[in-house]
Protein backbone atom coordinates (compact mmCIF):
# COMPACT_ATOMS: atom_id res chain seq x y z
CA UNK A 1 0.00 0.00 0.00
CA UNK A 2 2.93 2.22 0.93
CA UNK A 3 5.37 1.25 -1.89
CA UNK A 4 4.54 0.37 -4.93
CA UNK A 5 4.21 -3.38 -6.34
CA UNK A 6 4.39 -2.37 -9.87
CA UNK A 7 2.48 -4.81 -11.08
CA UNK A 8 0.67 -4.38 -14.31
CA UNK A 9 -2.24 -6.11 -14.01
CA UNK A 10 -3.31 -4.93 -10.63
CA UNK A 11 -2.81 -0.96 -11.82
CA UNK A 12 -4.90 -1.17 -15.19
CA UNK A 13 -7.60 -3.25 -13.74
CA UNK A 14 -7.90 -0.55 -10.89
CA UNK A 15 -7.58 2.84 -13.16
CA UNK A 16 -10.39 1.00 -15.58
CA UNK A 17 -12.45 0.26 -12.23
CA UNK A 18 -12.08 3.61 -10.68
CA UNK A 19 -14.05 5.76 -12.73
CA UNK A 20 -17.08 3.37 -12.46
CA UNK A 21 -16.94 3.24 -9.00
CA UNK A 22 -17.19 6.79 -8.69
CA UNK A 23 -19.89 7.38 -11.50
CA UNK A 24 -22.25 4.44 -9.19
CA UNK A 25 -21.62 6.62 -6.10
CA UNK A 26 -22.90 9.41 -7.78
CA UNK A 27 -25.97 7.51 -9.15
CA UNK A 28 -26.42 6.39 -5.41
CA UNK A 29 -26.33 9.60 -4.21
CA UNK A 30 -28.82 11.30 -7.03
CA UNK A 31 -31.23 8.32 -6.64
CA UNK A 32 -31.43 8.85 -2.60
CA UNK A 33 -34.20 9.89 -2.82
CA UNK A 34 -36.61 7.22 -4.54
CA UNK A 35 -34.56 4.18 -4.08
CA UNK A 36 -31.99 3.04 -1.54
CA UNK A 37 -28.92 4.87 -0.60
CA UNK A 38 -28.17 8.69 -0.07
CA UNK A 39 -25.55 10.53 1.37
CA UNK A 40 -23.64 8.06 3.58
CA UNK A 41 -23.54 5.28 1.49
CA UNK A 42 -22.73 7.62 -1.31
CA UNK A 43 -19.51 8.51 0.19
CA UNK A 44 -18.54 5.39 1.79
CA UNK A 45 -18.25 4.04 -2.03
CA UNK A 46 -16.33 7.13 -3.39
CA UNK A 47 -14.19 6.35 -0.03
CA UNK A 48 -13.56 2.97 -1.15
CA UNK A 49 -12.29 4.31 -4.79
CA UNK A 50 -9.93 6.05 -3.54
CA UNK A 51 -8.90 3.52 -0.96
CA UNK A 52 -8.41 1.35 -4.47
CA UNK A 53 -5.95 3.67 -5.52
CA UNK A 54 -3.94 3.52 -2.51
CA UNK A 55 -3.63 -0.33 -2.64
CA UNK A 56 -3.05 -0.23 -6.41
CA UNK A 57 -0.69 2.24 -6.60
CA UNK A 58 1.81 3.56 -3.83
CA UNK A 59 1.52 6.90 -1.38
CA UNK A 60 3.21 8.90 -3.67
CA UNK A 61 0.29 8.64 -6.60
CA UNK A 62 -2.53 8.62 -4.05
CA UNK A 63 -1.36 12.07 -2.41
CA UNK A 64 -0.66 13.83 -5.63
CA UNK A 65 -4.67 13.15 -6.57
CA UNK A 66 -6.01 14.03 -2.95
CA UNK A 67 -3.80 15.89 -0.53
CA UNK A 68 -4.01 16.26 2.56
CA UNK A 69 -5.37 20.05 2.23
CA UNK A 70 -7.75 19.41 -0.01
CA UNK A 71 -9.14 16.72 2.52
CA UNK A 72 -9.27 18.83 5.37
CA UNK A 73 -11.06 21.67 3.26
CA UNK A 74 -13.52 18.97 1.96
CA UNK A 75 -14.16 17.80 5.69
CA UNK A 76 -15.53 21.36 6.34
CA UNK A 77 -17.00 22.08 3.14
CA UNK A 78 -19.24 18.70 3.84
CA UNK A 79 -20.29 20.62 7.57
CA UNK A 80 -20.39 23.71 6.49
CA UNK A 81 -22.94 22.94 3.58
CA UNK A 82 -25.01 20.78 5.82
CA UNK A 83 -25.25 23.16 8.21
CA UNK A 84 -25.11 26.15 5.92
CA UNK A 85 -28.45 24.75 4.63
CA UNK A 86 -30.03 25.11 8.27
CA UNK A 87 -28.68 28.77 8.41
CA UNK A 88 -30.40 29.69 5.01
CA UNK A 89 -33.49 28.50 6.70
CA UNK A 90 -33.16 30.50 9.47
CA UNK A 91 -32.22 33.50 7.49
CA UNK A 92 -35.32 33.36 5.27
CA UNK A 93 -37.70 33.74 8.53
CA UNK A 94 -37.93 29.65 9.01
CA UNK A 95 -36.88 27.66 11.66
CA UNK A 96 -33.64 25.95 11.66
CA UNK A 97 -33.34 23.24 8.72
CA UNK A 98 -36.78 23.91 8.41
CA UNK A 99 -36.31 24.04 3.92
CA UNK A 100 -39.95 24.98 3.24
CA UNK A 101 -38.87 28.39 3.22
CA UNK A 102 -36.54 28.18 0.50
CA UNK A 103 -39.59 28.07 -2.12
CA UNK A 104 -38.40 31.86 -1.37
CA UNK A 105 -35.20 32.00 -3.40
CA UNK A 106 -35.79 28.34 -5.35
CA UNK A 107 -38.31 28.56 -8.35
CA UNK A 108 -40.80 26.09 -6.78
CA UNK A 109 -43.87 25.35 -4.04
CA UNK A 110 -42.53 24.45 -0.81
CA UNK A 111 -43.55 21.00 -0.88
CA UNK A 112 -41.17 20.84 -3.78
CA UNK A 113 -38.47 22.85 -1.73
CA UNK A 114 -38.15 20.35 1.31
CA UNK A 115 -36.95 17.81 -2.09
CA UNK A 116 -34.01 20.22 -3.01
CA UNK A 117 -33.21 21.02 0.68
CA UNK A 118 -32.80 17.53 1.39
CA UNK A 119 -30.74 16.99 -1.95
CA UNK A 120 -28.31 19.76 -0.54
CA UNK A 121 -27.78 18.28 3.16
CA UNK A 122 -27.30 14.89 1.67
CA UNK A 123 -24.35 16.91 -0.60
CA UNK A 124 -22.55 17.30 2.03
CA UNK A 125 -22.73 14.37 4.26
CA UNK A 126 -21.67 12.97 0.32
CA UNK A 127 -18.36 15.14 0.84
CA UNK A 128 -17.95 15.19 4.70
CA UNK A 129 -18.23 10.85 4.75
CA UNK A 130 -16.03 10.92 1.84
CA UNK A 131 -12.78 13.23 3.03
CA UNK A 132 -12.96 11.54 6.30
CA UNK A 133 -12.65 7.94 5.35
CA UNK A 134 -10.10 8.79 3.22
CA UNK A 135 -8.49 10.97 5.83
CA UNK A 136 -8.47 8.20 8.49
CA UNK A 137 -7.09 5.18 5.92
CA UNK A 138 -4.73 7.82 5.09
CA UNK A 139 -3.65 8.07 8.64
CA UNK A 140 -4.06 4.46 9.98
CA UNK A 141 -2.24 3.22 6.61
CA UNK A 142 1.37 5.59 6.79
CA UNK A 143 1.18 5.78 10.98
CA UNK A 144 0.75 9.75 9.95
CA UNK A 145 4.18 9.77 8.63
CA UNK A 146 3.50 10.81 5.57
CA UNK A 147 6.68 13.11 4.82
CA UNK A 148 9.21 10.60 6.74
CA UNK A 149 8.00 7.98 3.99
CA UNK A 150 8.13 9.96 0.92
CA UNK A 151 11.30 11.22 2.03
CA UNK A 152 12.97 8.18 2.53
CA UNK A 153 11.51 6.88 -0.82
CA UNK A 154 13.39 9.84 -2.42
CA UNK A 155 10.48 11.10 -3.88
CA UNK B 1 -39.59 -11.88 5.83
CA UNK B 2 -39.27 -15.72 5.98
CA UNK B 3 -38.25 -17.20 8.92
CA UNK B 4 -36.45 -20.58 7.69
CA UNK B 5 -34.02 -18.39 5.59
CA UNK B 6 -34.10 -15.77 8.58
CA UNK B 7 -32.88 -18.93 10.93
CA UNK B 8 -30.38 -19.75 8.55
CA UNK B 9 -28.88 -17.05 8.24
CA UNK B 10 -28.51 -15.70 12.08
CA UNK B 11 -26.88 -19.66 12.60
CA UNK B 12 -24.27 -18.72 9.80
CA UNK B 13 -23.92 -15.27 11.84
CA UNK B 14 -23.33 -16.50 15.10
CA UNK B 15 -20.63 -19.38 13.43
CA UNK B 16 -19.31 -16.72 12.00
CA UNK B 17 -19.15 -14.30 15.16
CA UNK B 18 -17.46 -17.34 17.60
CA UNK B 19 -14.73 -17.72 14.94
CA UNK B 20 -13.74 -14.07 15.07
CA UNK B 21 -13.31 -14.28 18.26
CA UNK B 22 -11.69 -17.67 18.94
CA UNK B 23 -9.18 -17.82 15.86
CA UNK B 24 -5.40 -17.54 16.54
CA UNK B 25 -4.19 -14.63 13.69
CA UNK B 26 -5.70 -11.41 13.80
CA UNK B 27 -5.99 -11.01 9.82
CA UNK B 28 -8.21 -13.88 9.62
CA UNK B 29 -10.13 -12.53 12.49
CA UNK B 30 -10.52 -9.23 10.73
CA UNK B 31 -11.57 -11.27 7.54
CA UNK B 32 -14.22 -13.13 9.33
CA UNK B 33 -15.05 -9.95 10.55
CA UNK B 34 -16.26 -9.03 7.48
CA UNK B 35 -18.06 -11.74 6.66
CA UNK B 36 -20.25 -11.81 9.67
CA UNK B 37 -21.31 -8.22 8.92
CA UNK B 38 -21.94 -9.35 5.35
CA UNK B 39 -24.27 -11.99 6.98
CA UNK B 40 -25.46 -9.20 9.12
CA UNK B 41 -26.03 -7.09 5.77
CA UNK B 42 -27.77 -10.33 4.42
CA UNK B 43 -30.32 -10.65 7.40
CA UNK B 44 -31.42 -6.96 7.67
CA UNK B 45 -32.18 -7.38 3.64
CA UNK B 46 -34.67 -10.11 4.27
CA UNK B 47 -36.39 -8.15 7.69
CA UNK B 48 -36.70 -5.33 4.87
CA UNK B 49 -34.27 -2.23 6.18
CA UNK B 50 -32.54 -2.21 3.09
CA UNK B 51 -31.14 1.55 3.54
CA UNK B 52 -29.14 0.04 6.71
CA UNK B 53 -28.41 -3.66 4.70
CA UNK B 54 -27.02 -1.16 2.27
CA UNK B 55 -24.74 1.12 4.70
CA UNK B 56 -23.59 -1.98 6.16
CA UNK B 57 -22.44 -3.59 2.99
CA UNK B 58 -20.54 -0.30 2.16
CA UNK B 59 -18.94 0.78 5.62
CA UNK B 60 -19.23 -2.89 8.01
CA UNK B 61 -17.77 -4.96 5.35
CA UNK B 62 -15.97 -2.35 3.37
CA UNK B 63 -14.70 0.40 5.33
CA UNK B 64 -14.04 -0.96 8.17
CA UNK B 65 -12.16 -3.85 7.36
CA UNK B 66 -10.26 -1.67 5.54
CA UNK B 67 -9.39 0.24 8.25
CA UNK B 68 -8.60 -2.70 10.36
CA UNK B 69 -6.11 -4.07 7.33
CA UNK B 70 -4.63 -0.69 7.37
CA UNK B 71 -3.74 -0.80 11.40
CA UNK B 72 -2.56 -4.72 11.12
CA UNK B 73 -0.29 -3.55 8.05
CA UNK B 74 1.87 -1.12 10.74
CA UNK B 75 1.32 -3.33 13.43
CA UNK B 76 1.83 -7.08 13.69
CA UNK B 77 -1.02 -10.02 13.09
CA UNK B 78 0.19 -12.40 15.75
CA UNK B 79 -1.66 -13.17 19.22
CA UNK B 80 -1.57 -15.64 22.16
CA UNK B 81 -5.03 -16.33 22.11
CA UNK C 1 -45.32 -24.73 20.05
CA UNK C 2 -43.39 -24.03 16.98
CA UNK C 3 -45.84 -20.77 16.94
CA UNK C 4 -44.11 -20.03 20.35
CA UNK C 5 -40.11 -20.71 18.97
CA UNK C 6 -40.85 -18.63 15.83
CA UNK C 7 -41.86 -16.06 17.78
CA UNK C 8 -39.12 -15.40 19.88
CA UNK C 9 -35.98 -17.06 18.66
CA UNK C 10 -35.13 -13.87 17.38
CA UNK C 11 -34.50 -12.41 20.52
CA UNK C 12 -32.91 -15.29 21.52
CA UNK C 13 -30.14 -15.12 18.98
CA UNK C 14 -29.79 -11.73 19.44
CA UNK C 15 -28.94 -12.34 23.22
CA UNK C 16 -26.36 -15.07 21.81
CA UNK C 17 -24.11 -12.57 19.72
CA UNK C 18 -24.52 -10.07 22.18
CA UNK C 19 -22.88 -12.87 24.83
CA UNK C 20 -20.34 -13.43 22.14
CA UNK C 21 -19.35 -10.06 21.67
CA UNK C 22 -19.41 -9.50 25.67
CA UNK C 23 -17.08 -12.60 26.23
CA UNK C 24 -14.27 -11.47 23.81
CA UNK C 25 -14.48 -8.23 25.54
CA UNK C 26 -14.18 -9.42 28.91
CA UNK C 27 -11.87 -12.95 28.63
CA UNK C 28 -9.51 -12.11 25.38
CA UNK C 29 -5.57 -11.09 26.27
CA UNK C 30 -5.69 -9.31 23.18
CA UNK C 31 -6.58 -5.55 22.70
CA UNK C 32 -7.42 -6.33 18.73
CA UNK C 33 -9.77 -9.15 19.57
CA UNK C 34 -11.44 -7.14 22.19
CA UNK C 35 -11.60 -4.32 19.64
CA UNK C 36 -13.61 -6.99 17.18
CA UNK C 37 -15.61 -7.98 20.25
CA UNK C 38 -17.07 -4.27 20.28
CA UNK C 39 -17.90 -4.68 17.19
CA UNK C 40 -19.59 -7.60 17.34
CA UNK C 41 -21.80 -6.58 20.62
CA UNK C 42 -22.46 -3.08 18.37
CA UNK C 43 -24.15 -5.19 15.18
CA UNK C 44 -25.96 -7.43 18.01
CA UNK C 45 -27.47 -4.18 19.30
CA UNK C 46 -28.38 -2.95 15.65
CA UNK C 47 -29.97 -6.62 15.04
CA UNK C 48 -32.33 -6.04 18.01
CA UNK C 49 -33.51 -2.65 16.85
CA UNK C 50 -33.83 -3.76 13.16
CA UNK C 51 -36.19 -6.87 14.62
CA UNK C 52 -38.35 -4.57 16.12
CA UNK C 53 -39.06 -2.43 13.10
CA UNK C 54 -39.68 -5.87 11.13
CA UNK C 55 -43.68 -6.16 10.07
CA UNK C 56 -45.27 -9.81 9.16
CA UNK C 57 -46.67 -9.29 5.20
CA UNK C 58 -44.95 -5.55 5.05
CA UNK C 59 -42.70 -4.28 2.52
CA UNK C 60 -39.81 -2.04 1.90
CA UNK C 61 -39.94 1.79 3.50
CA UNK C 62 -40.62 3.14 -0.34
CA UNK C 63 -43.92 4.28 -1.35
CA UNK C 64 -45.00 2.82 -4.47
CA UNK C 65 -46.13 4.39 -7.41
CA UNK C 66 -44.23 7.06 -9.58
CA UNK C 67 -43.81 10.69 -10.73
CA UNK C 68 -47.43 12.70 -9.25
CA UNK C 69 -49.23 9.20 -8.88
CA UNK C 70 -48.12 8.08 -5.58
CA UNK C 71 -50.51 5.63 -3.51
CA UNK C 72 -51.73 6.33 -0.59
CA UNK C 73 -49.75 4.86 1.76
CA UNK C 74 -51.15 2.82 4.73
CA UNK C 75 -49.10 2.06 7.91
CA UNK C 76 -50.01 -1.49 7.89
CA UNK C 77 -48.16 -2.03 4.09
CA UNK C 78 -44.90 -0.81 5.40
CA UNK C 79 -42.10 -1.43 7.59
CA UNK C 80 -41.41 0.97 10.26
CA UNK C 81 -38.68 3.36 9.27
CA UNK C 82 -37.40 4.53 12.23
CA UNK C 83 -35.48 2.13 13.96
CA UNK C 84 -33.86 1.89 10.43
CA UNK C 85 -33.08 5.77 10.45
CA UNK C 86 -31.41 5.38 14.04
CA UNK C 87 -29.61 2.46 12.96
CA UNK C 88 -28.02 4.12 9.97
CA UNK C 89 -26.81 6.81 12.57
CA UNK C 90 -25.34 4.30 14.94
CA UNK C 91 -23.57 2.21 12.15
CA UNK C 92 -21.72 5.22 10.76
CA UNK C 93 -20.71 7.09 14.46
CA UNK C 94 -19.68 3.15 15.23
CA UNK C 95 -17.17 3.04 12.22
CA UNK C 96 -15.91 6.96 13.66
CA UNK C 97 -15.47 5.18 16.81
CA UNK C 98 -13.73 2.14 15.02
CA UNK C 99 -11.30 4.36 14.05
CA UNK C 100 -10.48 6.39 16.58
CA UNK C 101 -9.63 3.07 19.20
CA UNK C 102 -7.17 1.86 16.04
CA UNK C 103 -4.86 5.30 15.79
CA UNK C 104 -4.98 4.45 19.89
CA UNK C 105 -4.01 0.75 19.22
CA UNK C 106 -1.05 2.15 16.90
CA UNK C 107 -0.12 4.32 19.62
CA UNK C 108 -0.15 1.45 22.17
CA UNK C 109 2.14 -0.66 19.38
CA UNK C 110 4.66 2.82 18.81
CA UNK C 111 5.24 2.78 22.93
CA UNK C 112 5.07 -0.94 23.53
CA UNK C 113 5.48 -3.19 20.72
CA UNK C 114 2.72 -5.50 21.84
CA UNK C 115 -0.99 -5.84 21.28
CA UNK C 116 -1.13 -8.63 24.84
CA UNK C 117 -2.83 -7.06 27.78
CA UNK C 118 -0.44 -8.99 30.41
CA UNK C 119 2.97 -7.94 28.85
CA UNK C 120 1.62 -4.15 28.66
CA UNK C 121 0.93 -4.35 32.24
CA UNK C 122 4.13 -5.77 33.02
CA UNK C 123 5.98 -2.92 30.84
CA UNK C 124 4.10 -0.24 32.46
CA UNK C 125 5.22 -1.53 35.95
CA UNK C 126 8.65 -1.79 34.50
CA UNK C 127 8.79 2.07 32.70
CA UNK C 128 7.35 3.25 35.99
CA UNK C 129 4.70 5.53 33.69
CA UNK D 1 -7.52 -17.24 35.19
CA UNK D 2 -9.53 -14.52 33.31
CA UNK D 3 -11.76 -16.56 31.85
CA UNK D 4 -13.87 -18.06 35.38
CA UNK D 5 -15.41 -14.17 36.15
CA UNK D 6 -15.87 -13.70 32.49
CA UNK D 7 -18.12 -17.03 32.23
CA UNK D 8 -19.88 -15.70 35.50
CA UNK D 9 -20.70 -12.59 34.21
CA UNK D 10 -22.26 -14.18 31.02
CA UNK D 11 -24.51 -16.31 32.22
CA UNK D 12 -25.36 -13.74 34.65
CA UNK D 13 -25.90 -11.55 31.87
CA UNK D 14 -27.77 -14.58 29.41
CA UNK D 15 -30.52 -15.69 32.77
CA UNK D 16 -31.51 -11.40 32.61
CA UNK D 17 -31.66 -10.87 28.94
CA UNK D 18 -33.83 -14.12 27.79
CA UNK D 19 -36.06 -13.27 31.04
CA UNK D 20 -36.83 -9.90 29.77
CA UNK D 21 -37.07 -11.46 25.92
CA UNK D 22 -40.00 -13.47 27.50
CA UNK D 23 -42.20 -9.92 27.89
CA UNK D 24 -41.00 -8.69 24.53
CA UNK D 25 -44.17 -8.84 21.42
CA UNK D 26 -44.19 -11.46 18.76
CA UNK D 27 -41.48 -11.24 16.67
CA UNK D 28 -42.69 -9.03 13.11
CA UNK D 29 -45.97 -8.71 15.32
CA UNK D 30 -47.54 -6.09 12.98
CA UNK D 31 -49.59 -4.15 15.85
CA UNK D 32 -46.70 -4.31 18.71
CA UNK D 33 -46.45 -1.07 20.62
CA UNK D 34 -42.98 0.40 18.71
CA UNK D 35 -44.95 -0.19 14.92
CA UNK D 36 -47.96 1.89 16.70
CA UNK D 37 -46.58 5.35 18.20
CA UNK D 38 -45.15 7.25 15.96
CA UNK D 39 -43.88 5.96 12.82
CA UNK D 40 -47.59 5.43 11.17
CA UNK D 41 -47.42 9.31 11.34
CA UNK D 42 -44.22 9.58 9.02
CA UNK D 43 -45.32 6.26 6.66
CA UNK D 44 -48.61 8.67 6.00
CA UNK D 45 -47.54 11.80 5.57
CA UNK D 46 -44.01 11.51 3.80
CA UNK D 47 -45.27 11.96 0.43
CA UNK D 48 -47.74 14.75 0.82
CA UNK D 49 -45.32 16.74 2.82
CA UNK D 50 -42.09 16.15 1.85
CA UNK D 51 -42.74 14.72 -1.77
CA UNK D 52 -39.65 11.77 -1.17
CA UNK D 53 -41.29 8.66 -1.75
CA UNK D 54 -38.17 6.92 0.59
CA UNK D 55 -39.28 7.20 3.73
CA UNK D 56 -36.06 6.58 5.65
CA UNK D 57 -34.35 9.49 3.48
CA UNK D 58 -37.07 11.77 4.49
CA UNK D 59 -37.13 10.97 8.01
CA UNK D 60 -33.46 11.19 7.60
CA UNK D 61 -32.84 14.44 6.55
CA UNK D 62 -36.22 16.16 6.92
CA UNK D 63 -38.18 15.29 10.51
CA UNK D 64 -34.98 14.40 12.19
CA UNK D 65 -32.02 16.37 10.73
CA UNK D 66 -31.04 18.03 14.01
CA UNK D 67 -29.68 14.10 14.94
CA UNK D 68 -28.25 13.94 11.11
CA UNK D 69 -25.98 17.20 11.41
CA UNK D 70 -24.63 16.63 14.71
CA UNK D 71 -23.95 13.29 13.51
CA UNK D 72 -22.12 14.62 10.68
CA UNK D 73 -20.21 16.23 13.08
CA UNK D 74 -19.57 13.55 15.40
CA UNK D 75 -17.55 12.03 12.03
CA UNK D 76 -16.09 15.37 11.43
CA UNK D 77 -14.78 15.23 14.97
CA UNK D 78 -13.34 11.83 14.60
CA UNK D 79 -11.78 12.65 11.26
CA UNK D 80 -9.82 15.52 13.61
CA UNK D 81 -9.38 13.55 16.22
CA UNK D 82 -7.50 10.61 14.50
CA UNK D 83 -5.06 13.49 12.88
CA UNK D 84 -4.43 14.93 15.99
CA UNK D 85 -3.40 11.84 17.10
CA UNK D 86 -1.28 10.21 14.61
CA UNK D 87 0.10 13.12 12.67
CA UNK D 88 2.41 14.59 15.44
CA UNK D 89 6.53 14.32 16.15
CA UNK D 90 8.17 11.19 16.63
CA UNK D 91 9.12 12.12 20.29
CA UNK D 92 6.27 11.86 21.80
Amino acid sequence: MVREFEDVIIQTLCRFLVPFIQLYSLYVFAHGHSSPGGGFQGGCVMAAAFVLIFIAYDLNEAKRRFGEKALLIFCCLGVFIYAGTGWACLLLGSNFLDYGFLSKVLPTDPVKARYYGMAMIELGVQIAVMAVMVSIFLDLVTRGEHEEILEEKGA
Amino acid sequence: MIWQLDLILVFLAVIAAVAAITVRDLLSAVMILGAFSFFMCMIWTQMGGLDVAFTEACVGAGITTAFFIATLYNTTRRTKD
Amino acid sequence: MLEYLVSKYNYWMYVVIILIGFYGMMAKNNLMKKLIGMGIFQWAIIFYFMSISAKKGATLQIVSGHGAAYDVARAIDYVNPLPSVLMLTAIVVAVATTGITLSVLILIYRRYGTFEEDEIIKLMNEKGK
Amino acid sequence: MKKAPAFIAIIITAFLLIYAAEEFPEWADPNQPASLHVSPRYIEKTVEETAVPNMVTSVLADYRGYDTMFETSVIFTAGIVVMMLLRRPKKW
